[in-house]
């Protein structure tokens, strides 16, 4: 089986054989020898070489990206078609993907505390947005790239549910 | 002679691990555990953990767990004689207090009054100085809410800059504002008080100086109905996110002998003069020169009195409810002063740490707590159920406790290699950064620490996956789709698409 | 001047919670863990929890865990410099120390010389001798494999009725047998030697006076490489179904200051008079007029020492390993023998207590430990595990503390009501039973007392369902039959008959 | 829906009526309200009336009888058909049913230790019968009823496999 798989921003090509007890893995062109046991639906127990790993992969369904945790080190995983096309681990928001609009929305349901910038205003990267109040704290909503915001949706003092767009960055 | 009270059943007024905490010291004291919920708590565990469970109302907090009403009607159909209120929620809400008082209902905590006095900060403050103790330099009463912009100038000018503007019912690090300047004065008084106005219902400020670099050291303390007051080794709270603590421990690196018994008898000195019964807790800050100040009382349990418990032998808990019942604190003054070892707390959150800690609710899929020597997971979370979106997105506390600090520090990086969780993201990978910290190992930090390092950071990853963990987490994605029933079945190159049929089992895969 | 041996990778030649419980200890100290597993332990938390893990073999312990050349060759493989062998299967194995010690590796434990010695009952009781320390009447050599029927007669004569006849590579009860009549003395000389010569493959047995309702006792001490042995307040074991340690505590409430001071400092005697090194055990028994008699020692870690450590604070394989290396025992004998509060642990056993204890091998589907305060579950069980045919059935080890017996006992029976598990049977029941027993909570046992009473009771379960549980228990069938998704989608009054489809999550029902 | 379960040795008739968002059961004709929630395969959480009660049920495929779990007491349940057949739960053993002979069989591999029994010999409910060494611990197997040995097919000395047959007793 033969899978590609982005890590760390990297696609890979994975190959997968099973030679009777184990399964004979390689990372373009690197070979390992590993062998898996599933714990159950998130955990597996891996043994690459003699190294021991335990594993957890999740979500398991579309469209997040799996997070597989390396012990406790969480790495963000997709899964892409062989011909390139996303089918599994799609995103929803093309606004993640490095280009088009940045469409910020609410992760949660609650109340807008502070809007720090304002319509035509330049933006960096990790620059505050919005400040939302929700789970007891608050949290700040922040760019992911640098751009212009071309959208204010969010009014302070208002509440929002889950999803409610609240800035565009062009 | 105080009155005596029999409890044989308590309606806990919370949720979470704060729930089935009090829960567990109940069942130890053969008292029935009563558990109340909103609509998105009914499979917590708190409310499986409890001998009865009441409906409360809807899930955010003021339908249900803020409910008054509807805490006491759970109680009357329960039967229940006493109300242990936890931290947080009505915890240190004097209405609360009263009306179980009224309801004839044994409130496990502080009188209504201590609760009323302690909870504004500059009735606390005054009755700190009553007692000799000293507190930040600061305006005694609130600003009048009339003063005029040149008298409130006065009056920052007699503090001095830099200072704080403060609620005077606040907490949590709301209705506060840092002033450095003059001119940014007026426009601080007005952004906190409308702040401290919408947050807790009461818009009046007050000023303290901002000291540079300060330590936050408190002392936990009990007092009975026979007026005993006890206070305990210190706990160092100075790691903090945005004014919330994150990792608390006992003792401090900053106390020195001389400083334990000066800080420790000065917050008995606090809780004596205003009559103080039950746990509460006196907060310092100290400053570099080592100088202690007032803070202020929580008229509650902390979050964080496990680390005292775990190097005094104590159960806190039990002795709030035997206080409450009108026993007497046979607690040796001494020994609650003389830690046996250290002990550490992380507050592990369902949140994003490398997304600016937004909180991550979700479905739990997989939880394996630390175990082991010296390791105590306080919990309300379990596999299978969803942090909810209306509360703090704590999942449970993880203490360490060692013969000494080093010995926690390892001990407490090695639990937190084992805490499996799977379907949210945790604040995990920020402890196993900073417990990595020279300044954390060192206790070299005080409460701007954390957050100028974060800052200073600007988003990095707490936790950078080697290439050889990318590697393995390649080969771990590319089984688990290959190992899918379906991938299997189908013989196909197409990775599984669908969450497993799980019926919890090991596949021989060999 | 003793070597020291830099440790940076060790190789755990065991299974289970005691190879956790040592993989936690090199974690702390900043050593790699290595695992070693058979065939069916292929997912076993042991081999997940280490850092390498290598195959040895066949499940069956003579194939693998028995096998000393394969974990050689895995030590070897690893490049590990020390092995640690644990309890059980070679941890009191001369060859195995001294294959160790000859392969360059550092074994973590005592010197093959020392095992050698004190594995021999009627040695280890010559050692005792020497070294002033009382031993139970008996023979001081094994009996002449060709003694005659008229003297052994009389050899049992100077003894005195009853008496036992014990094997003197004994262990477990095995090879053993009580005689308290001559008429059945030549039979039980011929059993115990049969069974002593197929279990241990050495044949020789001995005398000993039967005491009437001793109690067991055992001292933990600690040697190092530098003539440092240091006792540690003794551990109570009484609690033995069949020779089996059941449940052991610390301190024991047989044992004032003044006993405790001449059973420790004994204990110390006969260590120092065999050079001992490592953590090793002095069993003594303990007859009702309060004299104590050397029983034997194990030259190893005791499944028991989690509660040695509770009281003490300190860490027993951190010792073991940091003596290995040569380290200086730098523990304070007085605070060493001066237990802080109470700890008391018990074995948790896949096991049917209600089914005479038939082990209860399979897959576990469930499985949550107790926890909070005071509670220490050292496993090596998950949930998606089988418990193996093949080996000890035990799925953890439950430890609960507080300041004195009484506490320790409730929260025990707190922590034992939350022990949550499905697919197995444990004992669990059993233990909730014998913490409500009057004997037990009042410390009036002695090592017969628990085969007594289980024979006395004949079989009754030891949780017997009120009438009001069993009507939950209908009901709970009845809704898991009703809740299921079959039943659901065909609208059927049939119960599933199937598995359920599981992706672990929680169905709002209401 | 209805069901009849067995419950410590008692057949109870129970009828399961969904109300909106709770259960009403009754357990021949005494009634309860319940709120039950699913945690996961095994585990429920109940509220009878206001009761509540965390419950596991295992193992859940036929024909081992069902074991419920009321806290950490163990309850034997078994279902059985309307109109008395066993249709959940049926045991494959019938010895354990009350009537025809006792077949006592290996409950693991292992090695016989001690054989205590001859053919012919009369033995009473709960007498030991053969020991058996398995798991590291010397295990008894002892006759479930009064009955007298018909067969006995152990040796000391012997290694049985699980489910070998070692006594039958009439």
């Amino acid at each position: 089986m033969q899978y590609e798989i982005e890590v760390g921003g990297r696609r890979r090509h994975v190959v997968v054989h099973r030679e009777g007890d184990r399964f004979d893995v390689s990372i373009d062109g690197r070979p390992f020898q590993v062998n898996a046991v599933r714990i159950d639906a998130q955990v597996l127990s891996l043994i690459v070489g003699a190294a021991s790993f335990e594993v957890t992969v999740a979500p398991d369904a579309a469209p997040a990206p799996l997070i597989v945790r390396v012990g406790t080190t969480p790495v963000v995983v997709e899964f892409q078609g062989l011909n390139g096309r996303r089918r599994f681990g799609q995103r929803g928001d093309p606004a993640d993907v490095g280009t088009g609009p940045q469409r910020i929305a609410a992760p949660m349901p609650g109340k807008i505390v502070r809007v720090l910038v304002k319509t035509g205003e330049a933006v960096v990267a990790r620059q505050p947005l919005v400040v939302v109040e929700a789970m007891k704290m608050e949290n700040e909503l922040r760019a992911r790239r640098d751009g212009t915001i071309a959208e204010v949706h969010a009014k302070e003092g208002q509440s929002v549910e889950a999803g409610a767009l609240l800035v565009v960055i062009q | 002679m105080a009155p005596s009270f029999i409890v044989k059943k308590i309606l806990i007024a919370n949720r979470g691990e704060i729930a089935v905490r009090i829960s567990r010291a109940c069942r130890e004291m053969g008292i029935s555990p009563v558990a109340v919920y909103s609509e998105c708590d009914r499979a917590a565990l708190h409310v499986r953990y409890a001998d009865e469970a009441y409906a409360i109302g809807p899930s955010a907090p003021r339908d249900s767990y803020l409910r008054i009403d509807r805490l006491l009607d759970a109680a009357r159909a329960a039967g229940a004689d006493a109300v242990h209120p936890g931290y947080g929620f009505l915890a240190e809400n004097a209405d609360f207090a009263a009306a179980c008082r009224d309801a004839g209902l044994t409130f496990i905590g502080p009188t209504p009054e201590a609760i009323a006095l302690m909870g504004s900060k500059t009735a606390a403050r005054a009755a700190a100085i009553k007692a000799g103790v000293p507190v930040v330099p600061g305006t005694e009463d609130p600003l009048a809410a009339d003063l005029a912009d040149d008298e409130i100038a006065r009056a920052a000018e007699r503090i001095g800059y830099p200072l704080l503007v403060k609620a005077v019912a606040g907490g949590g690090g709301k209705g506060m504002r840092t002033v450095t300047a003059p001119a940014d004065l007026a426009g601080a008084v007005r952004a906190a008080r409308s702040e401290a106005g919408s947050a807790f219902g009461d818009a009046a400020v007050y000023f303290e100086r901002r000291l540079t670099r300060p330590r936050h050291i408190e002392v936990q303390l009990l007092g009975d109905q026979h007026g005993t007051v006890v206070p305990f080794v210190e706990r160092e709270c100075s790691i903090q996110r945005r004014h919330q603590k994150v990792v608390e421990e006992t003792p401090s690196l900053a106390v020195s002998p001389a400083l334990r018994a000066a800080m420790t008898s000065s917050a008995a000195a606090v809780a004596r003069a205003v009559g103080y019964t039950s746990a509460g807790t006196i907060e310092f800050l100290l400053d570099e020169d080592g100088r202690f100040y007032f803070l202020e009382m929580n008229t509650r349990l902390q979050v964080e009195h496990p680390v005292t418990e775990m190097v005094t032998g104590l159960d806190l808990v039990r002795w709030q409810i035997a206080i409450a019942r009108g026993e007497r604190l046979d607690v040796d003054p001494a020994s609650a002063l003389t830690p046996t070892g250290h002990a550490i707390e992380c507050r592990i959150y369902a949140e994003d740490p490398d997304n600016n800690f937004l909180p991550s609710p979700g479905r739990i899929l997989q939880l394996r707590a630390p175990a082991g020597p010296g390791i105590r997971d306080d919990s309300g979370a379990t596999a299978g159920l969803d942090v909810p979106i209306f509360y703090d997105p704590m999942i449970s506390k993880l203490i360490a406790w060692a013969e000494d600090r080093p010995r926690a520090v390892v001990r407490m990086r090695r639990a937190l290699g084992e805490y499996l969780v799977a379907g949210i993201k945790t604040t995990v990978p920020f402890f196993t950064w900073l417990f990595a910290q020279p300044e954390f190992i060192e206790g070299r930090f005080h409460t701007a620490y954390l957050d100028e390092v974060l800052k200073a950071r600007n988003g990095r990853p707490f936790v950078e996956p080697s290439a050889d963990v990318e590697d393995v987490a390649a080969i771990a994605a590319a089984l688990h789709a290959a190992l899918s029933p379906r991938a299997a079945a189908a013989g196909s190159t197409a990775p599984a698409a669908r969450p497993w049929k799980t019926q919890a089992r090991v596949e021989g895969l060999r």
